[in-house]
């Protein structure tokens, strides 16, 4: 029954800063179906919001081609939210190394993105290939409403 | 984790939960107040800075105390 | 100039009455990246999601397969603000009829959804045909920055 999708919305949006708000408010909304706490809508938002930013800002970078889209696909299953932000840029060579606390490939950032996400969200999984693009998927796990 | 939560807040005020109802009424009177001041009413831009938010964080929060209601009471307000 | 798109969003989300709050969400978040006033990014709200609820009440009706997508297009261009609503369910046999004030083909319904939209958007099309679906498409002009 776990696997069975309840809901899903899914959305392809230009890479340009104004849709990392956009995401943000997005993901909150969808998670706003579910009865969880302000702390854990927030979370999700941070997580979300840093993916998208990631593929903005890293993916599509210097690609001033605005023709760049970046999907978000939000998923509700019975006992997880699911997150999947899908780019087409230039991809990650070691996701390793990028996954670490504090690496980042441009010295002016924090290198903290993968680290919100790893630790707001109870899965993170990225996939990548150079050249090709990134995919970055996200869960978390609902707790059952027996424990509210 | 608290070390990340103190981050965040720490970088960026606009992230900070806070009662999203509290949120809400604070956008309305800042809506009034902004309205008697600029003879006009004021646009969500004009808002969000008076209340050092971004739009996005206004639309959350007005979403979230949306009232559930009808079509008709929004039509015929007061009927 | 006037056609070129600045901004786009497109989404596909399933037809369940959860989406419908969700839309005007999303429709009032990407509103938020120009200088609105809440009036009017109500406005839109509304117009929005009365589309939207039309196609999972009306488009989609008594068919309950939950596989049944909307489609939501929003594009922002210099001079106005788009939303286009798809979907593929029963479509509309009389448009000019079902966009009358207070016609609905359900007796316990209202019918003023086209009215709200009509009279909140400043373009209102409607392309319908039986068995294939109906497409919405709503505009909003957009005042230039000089007028505030
Ligand atoms: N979508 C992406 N496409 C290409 N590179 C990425 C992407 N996401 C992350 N990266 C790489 O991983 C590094 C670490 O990301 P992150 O932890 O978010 O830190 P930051 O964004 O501050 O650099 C980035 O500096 C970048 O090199
Ligand atoms: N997406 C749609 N698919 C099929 N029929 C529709 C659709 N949208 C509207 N209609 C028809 O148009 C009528 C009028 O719509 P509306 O003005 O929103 O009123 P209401 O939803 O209250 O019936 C509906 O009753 C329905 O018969
Ligand atoms: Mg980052
Ligand atoms: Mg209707």
């Amino acid at each position: 029954m776990g696997t069975q999708i309840k809901n899903q919305i899914k959305f392809s949006m230009l890479s340009v800063d104004e849709n990392v708000g956009f995401a943000r408010t997005a993901a909150a909304a969808f998670a706003a179906q579910l009865d969880l706490t302000l702390t854990e809508i927030d979370e999700i938002k941070v997580a979300v919001s840093e993916a998208v930013s990631n593929s903005v800002i890293h993916g599509y970078g210097d690609c001033n081609d605005k023709q760049n889209y970046i999907e978000l696909i939000m998923n509700l299953f019975q006992d997880k939210l699911e997150f999947t932000v899908i780019d087409y840029g230039r991809g990650i060579a070691d996701i390793k190394e990028a996954r670490q606390p504090s690496f980042s490939s441009d010295p002016e950032r924090m290198g903290l993105g993968f680290v919100f996400m790893d630790s707001f969200m109870d899965e993170l999984e990225v996939i990548s290939e150079l050249g090709q693009g990134t995919t970055v998927r996200m869960v978390k796990m609902l707790v059952p409403c027996v424990e509210h | 984790i608290g070390e990340i939560r103190r981050f965040i807040r720490d970088d960026n005020p606009v992230k900070v939960s806070r009662p999203l109802k509290e949120l809400a009424y604070r956008v309305h009177k800042t809506q009034e107040k902004l309205q008697g001041s600029l003879g006009r009413e004021p646009t969500i831009t004009e808002i969000a800075k008076e209340l050092s938010l971004a739009p996005q964080e206004i639309v959350s929060a007005l979403e979230a105390v949306q009232p559930q209601v009808s079509l008709y009471e929004q039509a015929f307000p007061g009927s």
